[in-house]
């Protein structure tokens, strides 16, 4: 297993602490190149495809692919058994890295403790795992509700109706980004109505929910969804309901619709969970193969933007009907993927 | 013909899953750079065993004729209740492993009732108490989370030689035990299941009427098979398979989650494996030892993309943006195999059933 | 009502005031019966005469709406078959009660199983079904075979075997003859004689009125739900007795078949057709206006001929011609349309004839709904017009044309299956054992049907396991025998003798012998 | 003890129709008796929202008219998710003038290898359709990652799915339509006979000379065609075609067959009660939201629901013996 040591880890200014208690973990240098492995869960929405496309793409940057002797990507469903299967075949395959998403956040114990004993690297994104055994980088998703909600308290106010749109229920990202959206719209001064429905993070469903929430209960003077976003603006225009401040998701599209309907009323943010993490941990593995200490846990900043500062070409794709999630540059990294690199890739392996 | 013949035209269906599955499985171990250990053996059988329990508990209902969409749901709640309760000293975690079969047991039984009593069609019923099950579950367990005692689930994860060694049963292992001691727990813990529970149903009065009325519930009742009753143990012990799926699944991930999606993944694949398995979707003929095989041919599919080399003939299956579909394509397939007889029948009437 | 005093013991089974109706019908009314131990009893009846329904009682399959029953001399009431075998009524009925995924030991022992440890022993359980096939002369069904594997006839067998198994007090066999060749029919007589002689009741139900005049001893008529009489056998003629049964006579049963000087333009040519195992080298002509019997034990594939020509099987050899089409047709959707213009009675009505929920009218009209549409869609009035015309000219006894098939008696239910073909008025007209469970009535019916048709210019093909009705109906009569067709009798040389004796592929006598060939 | 007499299809499923006739005005009165309370407004009975509901009602409403079509046979289409996805989003690749037509054809094609391996190869509908969903979804994951089609909706699906006339929205125009034309096929031609017939027993209809297997194809055909036509009008209400659309439909498109009234085992059901079948459950889906419902919640009485709906209608017949 790795040796907990103390910082400052690698690259600092890209593989950030999650926290200043964050501890490091340090394995033996190897040499390379290696074989690295990412067990995704779900697959089947944009946002996993786009992962996949980033960590395809990305391994195959000259500067990545010297250190990669082979590479494989496989999707396991939702199936947590499957996930823990395919972690521990690659375990057992002998792959010096294994990056995950996980498919929940606990359960670990026994990959960690198996890959401990034979050297390897687990390293999980997008959703965080509860523990400190394993190696992790994540967005915090708690913050994405809070700068969500700080954002619609500074557009709407302290008082007024608001609708927030969850996503899957059960899903501890949906707990989490609710929880960081109450904890400031419910803070102290704050004299809110919350009209609460279930979106699933699906456009088709938060356009069912916001419009029946609009239906019944008339006038909103803000929103906070999860995901769909661009199904609830689509909701408010069939409506005929004003635009209101909304914090919405990374999706193209609703940034587009930012863009557009920003003089009417639209006042749109947008945070974002990042397919290109997958990169993130992918460069963090090589660091950490090569004997370099990483954090346990690194916190990747969370791409934000609102319609004032929004870009075209960098924060959204106007022409692009392309349906993907943009936010996708993170310099510190060194990585500039822009998404319609990406999602321009052909569906085949060898490049 | 001769009982050697009958026998295997009885179990055609199985024996197609035996088949498919070796040969999947050699390919995959093969091509595994460690080639076949018992890590390997661990490694698999744990990642089957929760899916085989299910696909169990839907053999039983499908045995009947009827279909069970609640399958996966109820392992999903079981799962979360599991994570609640099956932690603590020894008493305790003994009485969680309890509780959660009960609750298996008790979803079955459920299922078993609405079904006999109100006359209503398995599938409708099962739609509506998934969706129930689920609901449960949410509340039990709103989000991931809970916690299972450590040890047994790495006792349950592992070679048989770790159980003695978790819990320090001897110093020294006695000579017998080195014979047995690669053995997966889950495969114990299946075998023991086959033994203690699925033969002695398959040869009672009460788990043969359920043969009976899934061939032909009229005549079953004409001959005095006591329906309501077959009907009822067999969704209960459904019920009680669900149960340990999702018990099982607790104790491996050391946590409950009641996720809904995954709960629709169980139960379709349990469909899946079923059939693959040799029993047939009309009821009367399989078991649980086809359904065994049909788990093993649908995750040695998946295996397979483990393995498979980018460089070699079938290196388009290691493409991930490929897999989705070829899994889909290969599941067609096994379906159509475990299923079709539209080819060897000559007689088109014998297709219509 | 006349009731006979059948004997000095008091009955075993007695049964006072039964009613049953289903909706408006009553199906039973106001009925007394009762069955002396040691007495073979048969039960006569047109269909739909109630009998069914008076063994199901009996059996606690279902439940009488009024009246009460004693058994033994005590008052039973029997909630269900399970506890009709409790105290010793065994029932093999008209709609088999076999499993047909379970193998024959299973079927055999379904309740009541040999156990060990508490659980079936399956061992045990196969002896037993050796020791009961034997007890019916079926020593050749293996236990282990699946019964639905098995060919109509033998589990008919097994069912019977399975009866005896229970011990039962009263044996009850509704048509459980129905389906059987002559040789088992001798051995099941050997059978429920001896039974009969070790003191059991017996209740037979059939109607082949041979086999009553061999078997019964005392005899009960039922007609449209009532218990008409019960007499000792030998006391009524049968004129008598069919006269009881459906309120009129039935003098001729047959219509005379027409003196042909020359023979007729040939409408249908098989020549050496072959499926499987189980047909080779069949060839044979069919005649414009005639009727040709397919004969033999059952099972030696009368069946698969008629299958074969309606296109059902696959991968069949030899060549056919109808009218000017060679080849054999490839499906029925062939084998029906206008240029073949064939239609197949198949041989289980309620699987293969009828959509048993569904409504007279569109069972009727299903064959049909192609000439019955204008454009791509149905035209009402002629659609009811085309039923309402086959439900008289077939007399069907019905309430409404809307209602479930599933209601009528089993002998209604064939009609129904008959018109739906006649509407699509057939060239060549395919009958496999059209007269199965079908009273002496209704058999008449359909063979002066059968008769005016033919005499119309359809040509038929007729399998009967009767060999009474291949003598009476047809003009020529092919015995088949292991998928060959062994013999051709014509003419004076169709007699039971000679039938008999092809059909176990022994010479034919040109007179008839004084001892018709019987089993060994 | 008397035995209900088995009457004809036309008449016997009028109770399934009655109840969930009174259960959509339970429903309603719930609501409105919530938002009186909370909002002060009967919001529920208001036009907008019925006529919105009706809006929303009639994608699915379409999707279970073709599940209805092959429930009626005895089978079940469990491809429905992703046949409206794959053709929703081809559609929206595409583009231009054919946008709709090749987002039809494509629900077409699978409908007919739907129809081919459920009536040549006689796989199991159940379990062929499930094979074909994953596929479709595989396939859909491939073709996204291979090149990044357009998603967004031609002006033609937008105007069909948004536009309305004389006040009616047009998905309830179109809906409208296709109901009349399945209901008229069910009962007045004979693929609608056939249908029925095959659903009941079909070696009978088959011995019949009735071509079956085109029966069933052009059934499955038929279900897929619709399914993709939900599709198509769902990315034209969300703006969008997007991955997984399709998959809240399939549960509640075979819930709403059922509580219509048809049998799922075949055979009998009328057309009329899917359509209220699909209304009661846009409804209570709608009004559980409306009052913030938790999803625990939600599932549960969805579930209790079904149930009581199909216990109301009365426990189905004893086997016949
Ligand atoms: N053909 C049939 N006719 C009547 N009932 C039937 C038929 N087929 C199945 N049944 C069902 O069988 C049930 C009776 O079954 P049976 O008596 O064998 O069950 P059991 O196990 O004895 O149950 P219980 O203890 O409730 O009596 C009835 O509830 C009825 O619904
Ligand atoms: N389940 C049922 N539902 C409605 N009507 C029925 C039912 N069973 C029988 N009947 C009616 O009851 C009457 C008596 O039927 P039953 O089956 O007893 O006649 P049967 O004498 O056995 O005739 P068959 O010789 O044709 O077998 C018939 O009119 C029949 O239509
Ligand atoms: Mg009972
Ligand atoms: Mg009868």
């Amino acid at each position: 297993g790795p040796e907990t040591v103390a910082g400052p880890g690698a690259d600092p200014q890209c593989f950030v602490p999650w926290s200043s208690d964050t501890t490091y973990f340090q394995w033996p240098a190897r040499e390379g190149p290696y074989r690295i492995a990412v067990v995704n869960g779900f697959v089947g929405n944009v946002w996993r495809i786009q992962m996949i496309q980033t960590a395809k793409a990305y391994a195959a940057l000259p500067e990545i692919a010297k250190d990669i002797k082979e590479f494989k990507v496989v999707s396991v469903g939702t199936d947590m058994a499957a996930q823990l299967g395919a972690i521990e075949d690659f375990i057992n395959q002998g792959f010096e890295a294994v990056l995950i998403d996980p498919n929940t956040p606990k359960g670990w114990d026994r990959v960690i403790r198996l890959a401990n004993q034979k050297g390897t690297l687990l390293i999980a994104f997008d959703n965080q795992v509860e523990t400190d055994k394993m190696a992790g980088v994540a967005q915090d998703q708690v913050i994405m509700g809070v700068q969500g909600g700080q954002w619609l308290v500074d557009h709407v106010g302290k008082t007024g109706k608001l609708l927030e749109i969850r996503g899957v229920p059960g899903f501890s990202a949906d707990q989490e980004r609710h929880d960081g959206f109450r904890s400031v719209v419910e803070g102290d001064g704050m004299d809110f109505e919350i009209v609460e429905v279930v979106g699933n993070w699906a456009p088709g469903d938060s356009q069912k929910a916001t419009a029946d929430a609009i239906a019944a209960h008339g006038h909103f003077d803000g929103i906070f969804t999860q995901g769909g976003t661009n199904g609830t603006v689509q909701a408010l225009i069939d409506a005929g309901h004003p635009f209101i401040p909304i914090s919405g998701e990374g999706e193209n599209l609703f940034r587009i619709q930012m863009a557009e309907y920003a003089d009417q009323g639209l006042k749109g943010f947008s945070y974002g969970q990042s397919p290109a993490q997958v990169a993130i941990a992918m460069k963090e593995a090589i660091a950490a193969l090569q004997g370099k200490p990483i954090p346990q846990l690194v916190k990747i900043p969370n791409p934000t933007t609102n319609y004032e500062t929004m870009e075209a070409g960098v924060d959204y794709f106007p022409d692009l009907t392309a349906d993907f999630f943009a936010a996708n540059a993170f310099p510190p990294c060194g990585l500039n993927f822009t998404a319609p690199q990406l999602m321009a890739q052909t569906g085949d392996d060898e490049q | 013909m001769s009982n050697f013949r009958l026998w295997i035209s009885h179990n055609t269906g199985a024996l197609i899953a035996v088949v498919l599955f070796l040969v999947l499985y050699i390919f995959y171990s093969s091509l595994h750079p460690r080639g076949f250990t018992t890590d390997l053996l661990v490694q698999n059988s744990n990642e089957a065993l929760a899916l085989i329990f299910v696909s169990i508990a839907q053999t039983l209902v499908v045995i009947l004729g009827g279909i069970d969409l609640s399958v996966g749901s109820l392992m999903t709640l079981v799962n979360a209740v599991a994570s609640e309760v099956v932690i603590g000293t020894g008493p305790e975690i003994v009485l969680g492993i309890v509780i959660c079969l009960a609750i298996g047991l008790a979803g079955g039984l459920m299922n078993g009732v609405i079904i006999v009593y109100g006359r209503l069609q398995p599938i409708v019923v099962t739609l509506a108490t998934g969706a129930i099950f689920t609901g449960l579950a949410l509340l039990v367990r709103p989000t991931p989370g809970g916690e299972v005692d450590g040890d047994l689930s790495w006792v349950a994860t592992n070679a048989l030689s770790e159980l003695p060694a978790t819990y320090g049963w001897w110093d020294s292992d006695p000579g017998w035990f080195n014979l047995v001691s690669g053995i997966p727990m889950p495969i114990v813990i299946l075998l023991l299941v086959i033994l203690l529970v699925w033969i002695p149903y398959r040869n009672s009065e009460l788990g043969r009427g359920g043969y009976a009325i899934g061939s032909n519930e009229a005549a079953a009742y004409m001959s005095g098979v006591r329906i309501n009753r077959s009907k009822l143990a067999a969704y209960t012990l459904s019920g009680m398979f669900a149960g340990l799926a999702g018990l099982y699944f607790a104790i491996q991930t050391g946590s409950g989650n009641a996720d809904p999606i995954q709960a629709g993944t169980y139960t379709l694949n349990s469909i899946a494996a079923v059939v693959i398995g040799g029993t047939s979707l009309f009821g009367g003929s399989g078991g649980a030892i086809g359904t065994i095989f049909g788990v093993m041919v649908l995750r040695s599919i998946t295996f397979c993309f483990r393995v498979v080399d980018t460089d070699s003939a079938v290196g388009f299956l290691a493409n991930p943006l490929l897999q989705p579909m070829f899994e889909g394509l290969i599941l067609v397939i096994a379906v159509t195999l475990g299923a079709a007889r539209a080819f060897s029948v000559k007689n088109r009437l014998n297709m219509f059933r | 009502m006349e009731v006979l005093d059948t004997g000095p013991a008091a009955p075993l089974l007695e049964m006072r005031g039964i009613g049953k109706s289903y909706g408006g019908v009553a199906a039973l009314d106001e009925v007394d019966f009762s069955a002396h131990a040691s007495s073979i009893h048969a039960v006569l009846g047109e269909n739909g005469a109630g009998k069914s329904t008076l063994i199901k009682i009996i059996s606690g399959a279902i439940a009488p709406d009024r009246g009460t029953m004693s058994f033994d001399g005590r008052p039973i009431t029997v909630a269900d078959p399970q506890a009709a075998n409790a105290v010793g009524i065994v029932t093999v009925f008209q709609e088999l009660s076999v499993i047909p995924d379970l193998s024959v030991a299973d079927n055999i022992s379904i309740t009541r199983p040999p156990k060990r440890l508490g659980l079936i022993d399956r061992r045990a359980q196969r002896r037993r079904a050796e020791e009961l096939l034997a007890r019916v002369g079926c020593e050749d069904v293996n236990p282990r075979a699946r019964v639905g594997d098995l060919p109509l006839s033998r589990r008919q067998m097994v069912e019977i075997a399975k009866a005896l198994g229970r011990d039962p007090k009263l044996l009850i066999l509704d048509e459980a003859t129905s389906a059987l060749t002559a040789a088992d029919v001798e051995r099941v007589y050997t059978i429920l004689h001896r039974l009969r002689d070790d003191g059991l009741a017996l209740l037979y139900i059939s109607h082949r009125m041979h086999e009553i005049e061999e078997l019964a001893d005392t005899i009960s008529v039922f007609r449209n739900g009532r218990h008409i009489s019960t007499f000792a056998k030998g006391t009524q003629s049968d004129d008598q007795i069919v006269q009881m049964m459906i309120g009129r006579d039935v003098s001729n049963v047959y219509p005379p078949k027409p003196v042909r000087t020359e023979p007729p333009p040939v409408e249908l040519e098989v020549s050496r057709l072959g499926w499987t195992d189980r047909l080779s080298d069949i060839s044979f002509t069919l005649g414009k206006g005639e009727i040709v019997g397919l004969g033999g034990l059952d099972g030696q594939g009368q069946r698969e001929v008629l299958l074969a020509l309606f296109g059902v099987l696959r991968n069949v050899s030899g060549t056919v011609r109808v009218f000017d089409h060679k080849g054999v047709p490839r499906s029925p959707v062939v084998a029906t349309r206008p240029d073949h213009a064939m239609a197949l009675i198949p041989e289980d009505r309620k699987t293969e004839g009828l959509m048993l929920p569904m409504s007279i009218s569109d069972n009727i009209s299903l064959t049909s709904l192609k000439w019955l549409s204008r454009g791509f869609v149905i035209d009402g009035t002629a659609e009811k017009n085309a039923v309402d015309g086959m439900i008289e000219k077939l007399r069907i006894k019905i309430g409404n044309p809307d209602d479930a098939v599933a209601t009528l008696s089993g002998g209604n239910q064939q009609k129904v299956v008959i018109a739906k073909w006649l509407l699509t008025g057939p060239r060549i007209l395919l009958l496999n054992d059209p007269t199965r469970g079908i009273d002496v009535g209704t058999k008449e019916e359909i063979y002066r049907l059968l008769r005016e048709l033919a005499d119309a210019g359809t040509s038929i093909i007729l399998y009967s396991t009767d060999y009474d009705e291949l003598i009476g109906c047809c003009d020529r009569v092919l015995i088949l025998y292991g998928g060959r067709i062994v013999q051709t009798l014509e003419g004076d040389a169709i007699t039971e003798t000679n039938i008999v004796a092809s059909s176990f592929n022994l010479p034919v006598e040109s007179e008839a012998a004084a001892e018709p060939v019987r089993p060994q | 003890m008397p035995v209900p007499k088995m009457s004809n299809l036309r008449n016997s499923i009028d109770r399934p129709l009655l109840f969930a006739g009174l259960f959509i005005i339970a429903i309603l009165v719930v609501g409105t008796v919530y938002t009186l309370i909370f909002e002060g407004n009967a919001a529920l009975l208001s036009p907008t929202y019925l006529i919105l509901q009706l809006k929303v009602a009639s994608f699915l409403g379409i999707v279970a008219a073709g599940m209805m079509i092959v429930v009626l046979l005895g089978h079940i289409d469990l491809s429905v998710p992703w046949t409206m996805t794959a053709s929703a989003m081809l559609a929206a690749a595409v583009g231009g003038p054919f946008a709709i037509p090749i987002g039809l054809g494509v629900g077409l094609a699978i409908g007919l290898f739907n129809g081919i391996g459920v009536a040549y190869l006689r796989v199991p509908s159940m379990i062929f359709t499930l094979g074909v969903n994953v596929m479709l979804r595989g396939f859909m994951v491939m073709l996204t990652g291979g090149f990044s089609p357009s998603s967004v909706p031609t002006d033609a699906m937008l105007w069909l799915a948004k536009g309305e006339i004389i006040g009616i929205p047009n998905p309830v125009i179109v809906w409208a339509l296709i109901s009349l034309a399945v209901a008229f096929m069910l009962r007045r031609m004979p693929l609608g006979r056939y249908i029925y017939a095959i659903g009941n027993r079909e070696a009978a209809v088959y011995l019949s000379g009735v071509n079956t297997r085109l029966v069933v194809v052009a059934s499955f055909a038929l279900c897929s065609t619709l399914a993709a036509f939900a599709g198509i009008l769902l990315a034209g209400y969300s703006s969008k075609a997007f991955q997984a659309m399709g998959d809240p439909y399939l549960l509640p498109s075979i819930a709403a067959v059922v509580i219509g009234g048809t049998n799922i085992l075949g055979g009998a059901g009328r057309y009329a009660g899917t359509v209220v079948g699909t209304i009661l459950i846009v409804l209570l889906q709608s009004v559980l939201s409306v009052m913030q419902m938790p999803e625990a919640g939600r599932q549960i009485i969805y579930g209790v629901v079904i149930v009581i709906m199909l216990l109301a209608y009365g426990r189905g017949q004893r086997l016949r013996v």
